[in-house]
């Protein structure tokens, strides 16, 4: 927290710090029109006054910069409520990195720092000006009108649907990316004017307006992810990325009702996926399932989802009696019989049903009302690509689970799940049928599970074992932690990261792995309740809190009952 | 009010989000256009390449990939196909069907793709086959042998079920009997025990090795199965020897293969242990040891170093500098590249663009004939090889040697 | 019944290994209540610990004065890796509710594995083998030789050295637990952390030695399973781990004795269902976990007790 | 709405009416530990019944036998006149609601909604509904909501109904767990130890709470440690030791009676050595374990624990 005298004078100090970090930003808006490198690279960055990729990023950091700058003086009126201390200090860290990367990469790629040209220079210059006035005004006290912000309602919709916008830009130019450096470099820029904007504390007020505003939000994110196909104009792989991260977003969602709102820890929960993913091919009348009969999808999927149910409520039976991590074991050991089981169903070594560790293959298209999935269908002058068919169709599945999970969450239901979740003998002694929630968290996520599964079978056009390992589960509970537990916009947020990155940097894949276990131990020592946390009910992940540590019973009973 | 709200947000949202894909749109022609210049004016084409480039059969999917490398250097060295250049795009399937689908998915979306070698499973190219076809791209596998990726899943009735797929090496239904006949009538064994790993590629083998084992009047006194992911075999080992067979035949790859060898050993299981090809490797004898002396394989085509058109590969090959061995399916996947090679002269030759040449290289595919380096290259109705010389290969001193060449009729 | 005889040798071979194993979840698991997940890495660890030290020191070696050197090699790469997880990540987190260690031990687990595949092969100045496919281990001539006819039933020389590791390791962990201050102090912690504290123990350092010597047991088993086998890979330890676990839990998890007894007892099961039930042995990992959970509803104390129970 | 949230307290309190609340011969045995022997009592309508005794005396234990978070070795309670079985849901559904020695709320949830949990066994919105938004579904909700706010007004809570419960105050979060407790419309209250830990101040608004809750026409029973606060408040009390029943009368009876002064006196004496207070989890491990409680360990546990 910031000086508590606080006032909204400011020091002669700040004001050198201010201005510094003007000049900064000034100079990176500025070093966008020159040329950065004596090779095309990037793009071209070697032209003055066409500001591409990296100088583009520049200038976008510049802009940031010059906002948060002149917040407190020229544009105390609109702005006055930023907290422009922090934001410029995080900026100014942001932005030497990203110049320093950005020379890095120049000196990569055309070979020498020599072939740096003005232009990067002097954004290195601006950034180090930033570094050094936000460093000035790093402690800078909060405006005093910073929480009472509220703008007209027609302000904060259009501000609302403008993220939306850009969020949707974003997302198509960084797919579109294809230099790997090109893409870091772009992330790091959303990173780094991210990171400004939520130390200047501005996502509280965008978060009173998206609360004020839920709907214009909800739909605006989706009618943004609705939009997306259109400005693929028919790249296949693009679109083929982004529907594998709707699919992994809308288990993971599943996932989250599980583990973030009842608090079981599942380790297994792929399986559910492929359950559904089993069921979906089986009937699919693919040449390689041993069953014939093919009912219309609208059956399968409701068959995939309750076989996937009855399996969740075969794994939830036993938290009767096991919870904690023991329960985490048991759903991870699910897990496995589950994958050996699809293994060995093949005729060898019992009934010919999955066809074993080749799988079910060459699974037909969807054919819904006589869409074909597998065709490419013209609507509104843009072509949509196979992906871009089940693209849509996913982001209808994933809509209705986001809303299943924000309606539960928020009812009876869901005030059960949390209360066992924070305690669960206070929540039974409090008439809350503790059992029965439990085992409803267990089928209602393995039901979503199921249905997307069924999706999955039929756009992966394959199921075999391997893809339903320990691994799947892992990557999916690191979506849900990475990204925040009990949030919707966190979880998804965390499975483009999972599955996006590993598809863009390809240099990158062979370490995939490692990363993510990297991340992992990173996440949890220094942000457990991840990127999007959920401010109002965080998990018990920073348990050293006073207050809760003093009524809390120290053995470690009563600490497991809360997890 | 809010409904209000809600539409005019949704057309302002319409309207933002054109205008600013619009300005990406710039930013990104402006990207495409200095990559796409080479140094000469040439197009470019690419033959990928999808194997297992990591993993435990790494050591085979890099000879897969340096062959291929090495036939497109030669190609472009030669001066191959007027105006165009060809290169090498290599895909890792980690030996598992859903990698290499993506895999394949990749390649697809890359319009300069022409042709792919691979894949080196028959369970992955049963996921690689629908994806490239759906693309109109052609694919040479150097190693699948599971029968039914050419002849359908219906063995009475066959019918090819991907047009653009051919392969350099034979099937599972040769390759199977042609290692019954030589535990049969060479080595006179007539009781035999089964293993496989349950993949296509080994059930498959065992499955034809059975059927022509027994119709010869051998006798199969056990068949099992292990799960690949395993390291411990002991319980199936502990089985097989109880009921005494004279050799073991198993259907799998050397990464499991060595261990079981080296397992049967040592528990007192001591008779030979024959496979396919996919322990024709020397990883087989390392990881098998010194008890692996008498184990047999089989493998397709006759013995890369005796054959004379081989020669000029093995000598182009290590001249190449690569460090990892041409392996197994060196010589075939030299063949299969050179196959798309001349296939392309072909359809090359009045293509505007590398994407509109697809369809026509699959089906100057079935034209194909020339001298390749495990002998003659071309393809019959289905996209099988036509030729179908194997050879029976047996561990000597901690080395593959050949012991028995002939052409399976 | 000679199969039977010969699976049950199996049977106690592997179940050696597990037990092995499994004492490392069951020490840590009574002193922290951590289901440390990396463990079954730990193994790998020192599999891996003993290839390299054949490599660099005995390149060719196979006589039997060789194979302590392995072990010790083993051993410090085992511990060494072991404690280190402890300190970096761990210890930040004791006392921070369930969820995020376990995590941190799947991300640990996750991250040794991946090290050891991408590495293992780089490290400067040597020139190890790749381990992203199976690397034949090490064959010392008297524990590997020709296995031992007894009538019907064959032993390897490698499951002689194996029961004969466990024993040996029992004994000394006996001792240690029982007469040394410091595997009292360990039994206190376990009994009661608190009193213990207040009694002076150094919790700290009795939890660094109680995953130094889980890690330590590790190591033998990451030895005697490479000689078994004939084959260590980067993966070997998942499965093993998670059988361990089993183990651990079926013996009754944070008694030592149980986690010994339960490993013996999961390897005999396993090996006499693949001989006795259907399907066979791609089965048999089936049965073990199926095993798991049904001890874990039904016993979760295990077989000889576990010191907490109250999962329930 | 406001008249419906809370009950009617049709009638002023004083003791001898209708018996709602019966226990008889009330045993609860851990291995070879005796918490509860033998304990039979009564609470009448409206009646605000005292609980005393020295540490580990078994005054929480019996109250989980009431409640039946422990299945008692041997004897039974009755609610109304009906038999409760020993699942802590069918308790509060019966009609009987508790509090915690060591406030066990639902920290990351806000008060409103901890009081709206306590409303869960009076609603049955299933998941469907509740997705589907039904008619059923917003009237409940809405139900609960206003009572919920009724509640926190009734606590005195209402202008925090939207802080979360672990960053309350220590007295807020007592009144909180009372509040929540009154939601699941019981008959009958326990509340473990709703004074300890506050200030003379707290304590006051504590009782005059509990003479509300009385006024409310809902039976009360207290276990306390400060006795200025039990002899003021009750109409009956009574006091435990070693798990038996020692005294039973009116607060100047128990207040006089010799042997209470000198069981407390006594009791803590041998504080050390008797088994002292468990915490209920520590009785369950022991329990599951089978394994006789070692008087001295348990000490040393429980004294830490709070």
């Amino acid at each position: 927290m910031s000086t508590i005298t606080s006032s909204s004078t400011t020091t002669g100090r700040e004001r050198l710090g201010l201005r510094l970090a003007l000049a900064g930003g000034a100079l990176l808006l500025v070093s966008g029109l020159l040329s950065w490198s004596f090779e095309p690279i990037f793009g071209d960055i070697s032209i003055r006054l066409w500001p591409v990729s990296l100088q583009v990023f520049a200038m976008l950091i510049g802009l940031t910069a010059v906002a948060l700058a002149l917040s407190p003086t020229v544009l105390r009126r609109a702005l006055g409520w930023v907290h422009a201390g922090p934001g410029l200090w995080a900026l100014g860290i942001g932005a030497t990195a990203y110049t320093a990367l950005s020379l890095a990469a120049i000196a990569v790629e055309a070979g020498g720092l020599i072939n740096a040209n003005e232009g990067a220079w002097i954004a290195l210059v601006g950034a180090l000006l930033l570094l050094g006035g936000g460093w000035m005004v790093r402690d800078r006290p909060r405006a005093p009108e910073a929480f009472s912000a509220q703008g007209p309602a027609t302000v904060e919709i259009v501000t609302i649907v403008a993220i939306c916008a850009l969020a949707l830009a974003a997302a198509a130019y960084a797919l579109g990316r294809d230099d790997a450096w090109v893409f870091v470099l772009f992330l790091l820029t959303l990173g780094v004017i991210g990171t400004a904007l939520a130390r200047a504390e501005v996502f509280e007020w965008l978060g009173g307006a998206a609360g004020r505003h839920q709907h214009v939000l909800t739909l605006g994110a989706f009618a943004a992810a609705f939009l997306f196909p259109f400005t693929q104009d028919g790249s296949e792989i693009n679109m083929s990325i982004a529907t594998l991260v709707l699919i992994f977003a809308a288990t993971a969602i599943g996932l989250n009702i599980v583990v973030g709102l009842a608090g079981l820890l599942d380790l297994g929960y792929i399986a559910f996926l492929g359950a559904g993913a089993y069921v979906g091919a089986i009937f699919s009348g693919s040449v390689s399932s041993s069953i014939g009969w093919t009912p219309p999808f609208l059956v399968t999927a409701l068959m995939g989802g309750l076989f996937a149910a009855l399996l969740g409520l075969i794994v939830g039976s036993p938290t009767l009696r096991v919870s904690g991590d023991y329960l985490a074991i048991v759903t991870l050991a699910f897990g496995e019989i589950f994958r050996l089981a699809m293994f060995n169903l093949d005729g060898n070594n019992g009934p010919d049903l999955t066809n074993g560790p080749n799988g079910i293959t060459a699974i037909p298209n969807l054919s819904i009302l006589g869409f074909d999935f597998g065709e490419s269908h013209t609507i509104a002058g843009v072509e949509l690509s196979r992906a871009a068919n089940y693209y849509l169709f996913m982001l209808f599945i994933t809509a209705l689970i986001v809303l299943i999970f924000a309606r539960l969450n928020n009812s009876r239901i869901g005030r059960g799940w949390v209360a066992i979740r924070e305690d669960e003998r206070a929540a039974e002694a409090m008439g809350v049928n503790v059992f029965g929630l439990k085992l409803l968290a267990f089928a209602g996520g393995a039901f979503l599970a199921g249905v997307a599964g069924t999706v999955k079978a039929h756009y992966d056009t394959s199921v075999t074992p391997d893809q339903y390992q320990f691994l799947e589960s892992a990557f999916l509970l690191a979506a849900v932690v990475l990204g925040g537990m009990g949030t919707i916009a966190g979880v998804i947020l965390g499975a483009v990261v999972l599955k996006l990155m590993p598809e863009k940097l390809r240099f990158f894949s062979e370490y995939r792995l490692l990363l993510f276990g990297l991340l992992l131990v990173i996440m949890m020592r220094f942000r457990p309740e991840g990127l999007v946390a959920n401010k109002r009910r965080q998990l018990e992940l920073h348990d050293d809190d006073q207050d809760r540590a003093a009524q809390t019973d120290r053995s470690p009973q009563t600490k497991e009952a809360l997890q | 009010m809010h409904k209000r709200s809600v539409i005019s947000a949704g057309a302002l949202l319409l309207a933002t989000s054109m205008t600013l894909t619009a300005c990406g749109t710039r930013g990104g022609d402006s990207g495409g256009g200095s990559e796409g210049g080479g140094d000469s004016g040439d197009k470019v084409a690419k033959i990928g390449v999808i194997a297992p480039l990591s993993g435990d059969l790494s050591a085979l999917g890099k000879g897969i990939e340096n062959s291929v490398d090495l036939a497109i250097k030669q190609a472009n060295e030669e001066g191959g196909i007027e105006g165009w250049t060809l290169e090498i795009a290599p895909e890792d399937d980690q030996a598992n069907p859903d990698v290499g689908k993506n895999a394949a998915s990749k390649l697809a979306g890359d319009k300069d793709v022409v042709g792919v070698v691979g894949t080196l499973n028959s369970s992955v190219a049963g996921t690689v086959a629908p994806v490239l076809d759906t693309a109109k791209i052609v694919q040479v596998s150097p190693a699948n042998t599971g029968v039914s990726l050419t002849k359908g899943e219906d063995a009475e009735n066959p019918s090819r079920p991907y047009a653009n797929y051919f392969r350099t090496c034979t099937t599972d239904a040769v390759q199977g009997p042609f290692a019954a006949r030589y535990l049969y009538e060479e080595a006179g064994i007539k009781k035999v025990a089964t293993i496989h790993d349950k993949k296509a590629y080994g059930q498959g083998l065992v499955e034809s090795f059975t059927e022509e084992f027994e119709k010869l009047g051998g006798e199969i006194v056990a068949a099992e199965t292990i799960n690949p992911d395993d390291d411990k075999y002991d319980a199936v080992v502990t089985s097989v020897k109880a009921k005494k067979p004279d050799a073991v035949y198993y259907g799998g790859e050397y990464p499991q293969a060595g261990p079981l060898s080296q397992q049967m050993k040592a528990q007192g299981l001591k008779v030979p242990l024959m496979g396919g090809d996919g322990i024709f490797s020397p990883e087989f004898i390392k990881l098998a040891g010194k008890t692996s002396n008498g184990d047999l394989a089989t493998s397709i085509g006759a013995p890369t170093e005796k054959l004379e058109s081989a020669q000029a590969f093995v000598d182009a090959y290590e001249g190449g500098g690569y460090s990892d061995d041409y392996e197994a399916y060196g010589a075939q996947s030299y063949d299969a590249a050179n196959a798309i090679i001349e296939a392309l002269k072909v359809s090359l030759k009045d293509a505007e663009t590398a994407e509109d040449a697809r369809q026509a290289t699959i089906d100057a595919m079935a034209d194909v004939t020339f001298d390749g380096a495990t002998g003659k290259v071309a393809f019959d109705e289905f996209g099988d090889t036509t030729t179908r010389v194997l050879t029976a290969y047996e561990v000597k001193d901690g080395e593959w040697t050949d012991v028995n060449t002939e052409e399976f009729k | 019944m000679d199969q039977f005889l010969q699976q049950l040798v199996n049977g106690l071979t592997i179940g050696s290994l597990y037990a092995l194993i499994a004492v490392g979840y069951t020490v840590v698991y009574g002193i922290v209540q951590l289901i440390n997940f990396a463990h079954g890495e730990i193994f790998m660890i020192g599999a891996f610990g003993a290839l390299s030290t054949y490599l660099i020191l005995f390149q060719g070696q196979t006589s039997l004065w060789v194979l302590p050197f392995l072990v010790l090699g083993a051993m410090a790469a085992s511990v060494g890796v072991a404690v280190l997880t402890e300190r970096v990540a761990y210890r930040p987190l004791r006392g921070a509710g369930r969820l995020a260690p376990l995590i941190t031990a799947i991300g640990i687990s996750v991250f040794l594995q991946e090290f050891v595949r991408l590495f293992y092969d780089k490290v400067p100045g040597l020139d190890f083998p790749s381990a992203k496919q199976k690397i034949p281990f090490p064959q010392i001539e008297v524990v590997t030789g020709p296995a031992i006819e007894l009538g019907p039933v064959t032993i390897q020389r490698a499951a002689v050295f194996t029961i004969g590791c466990l024993i040996m390791c029992g004994a000394a962990l006996w001792w240690f637990i029982n007469r040394t201050r410091t595997g009292r102090g360990m039994q206190a912690v376990s009994q009661d952390p608190d009193t213990a504290k207040l009694m002076g123990i150094n919790v700290d350092r009795v939890i660094v030695v109680a995953f130094a010597v889980g890690a330590a047991l590790a190591a033998i088993a990451g030895v005697a399973q490479g000689l078994l086998n004939t084959n260590i890979n980067f993966k070997m330890g998942f499965i093993a781990g998670l059988k361990a676990f089993t183990a651990a839990v079926l013996g009754g998890i944070g008694n030592v004795w149980g986690a010994i007894l339960g490993g013996l007892v999961l390897g005999v099961l396993e090996t006499l269902a693949v001989q006795f039930l259907p399907g066979g042995s791609p089965w048999k990992d089936v049965w073990a976990f199926a095993l798991l959970i049904l001890v874990l509803v039904f016993r979760p104390q295990g077989l000889l007790g576990a010191k907490v129970v109250d999962r329930a | 709405m406001s008249t419906a949230a809370v009950p009617h307290a049709d009638a002023p309190s004083s003791p001898g009416r209708g018996v709602v609340l019966e226990a008889r011969n009330i045993v609860m045995r851990f291995g070879g530990l005796t918490a509860v022997d033998d304990v039979s009592f009564q609470v009448h309508e409206g009646e605000i019944v005292g609980l005393i005794g020295p540490n580990g005396a078994g005054k929480t234990t019996f109250f989980n036998c009431l409640t039946g978070m422990y299945k008692p070795t041997s004897g039974e309670v009755t609610l109304g006149g009906r038999a409760l079985p020993p699942r802590p849901r069918a308790v509060v559904t019966a009609g009987m609601a508790r509090t915690f020695q060591n406030i066990r709320l639902f920290g990351n949830m806000t008060a409103l909604e901890n009081v709206m949990v306590g409303r869960y066994c009076r609603t049955s919105s299933m998941a469907l509904t509740s997705i589907l938004r039904g008619p059923k579904f917003r009237r409940e909700e809405r139900e609960s909501i206003d009572r919920g706010r009724e509640l926190l007004r009734f606590v005195g809570l209402d202008d925090k109904a939207d802080h979360l419960a672990r960053n309350l105050p220590y007295g807020e979060q007592r009144r909180l767990e009372i509040a929540r407790a009154l939601a699941t419309e019981p008959q009958v209250v326990l509340l473990d130890e709703p004074t300890a830990g506050m200030n003379p101040r707290e304590t006051e608004e504590a009782m005059r709470l509990i003479f509300r809750i009385r006024e409310l026409g809902m039976a009360v029973v207290v276990i306390e440690h400060d006795m200025r606060f039990i002899f003021t408040l009750c109409d009956r009390v009574l006091c435990l030791v070693r798990g038996a029943l020692l005294v039973e009368g009116s607060p100047a009876q128990v207040q006089s009676d010799p042997r209470v002064i000198e069981a407390y006196i006594g009791g803590s004496e041998d504080d050390d050595i008797s088994a002292d207070e468990l915490t209920e989890e520590d009785v369950e491990v022991l329990h599951a374990e089978g394994v006789d409680v070692e008087p001295s360990r348990t000490s040393a546990r429980s004294e830490n624990g709070r």
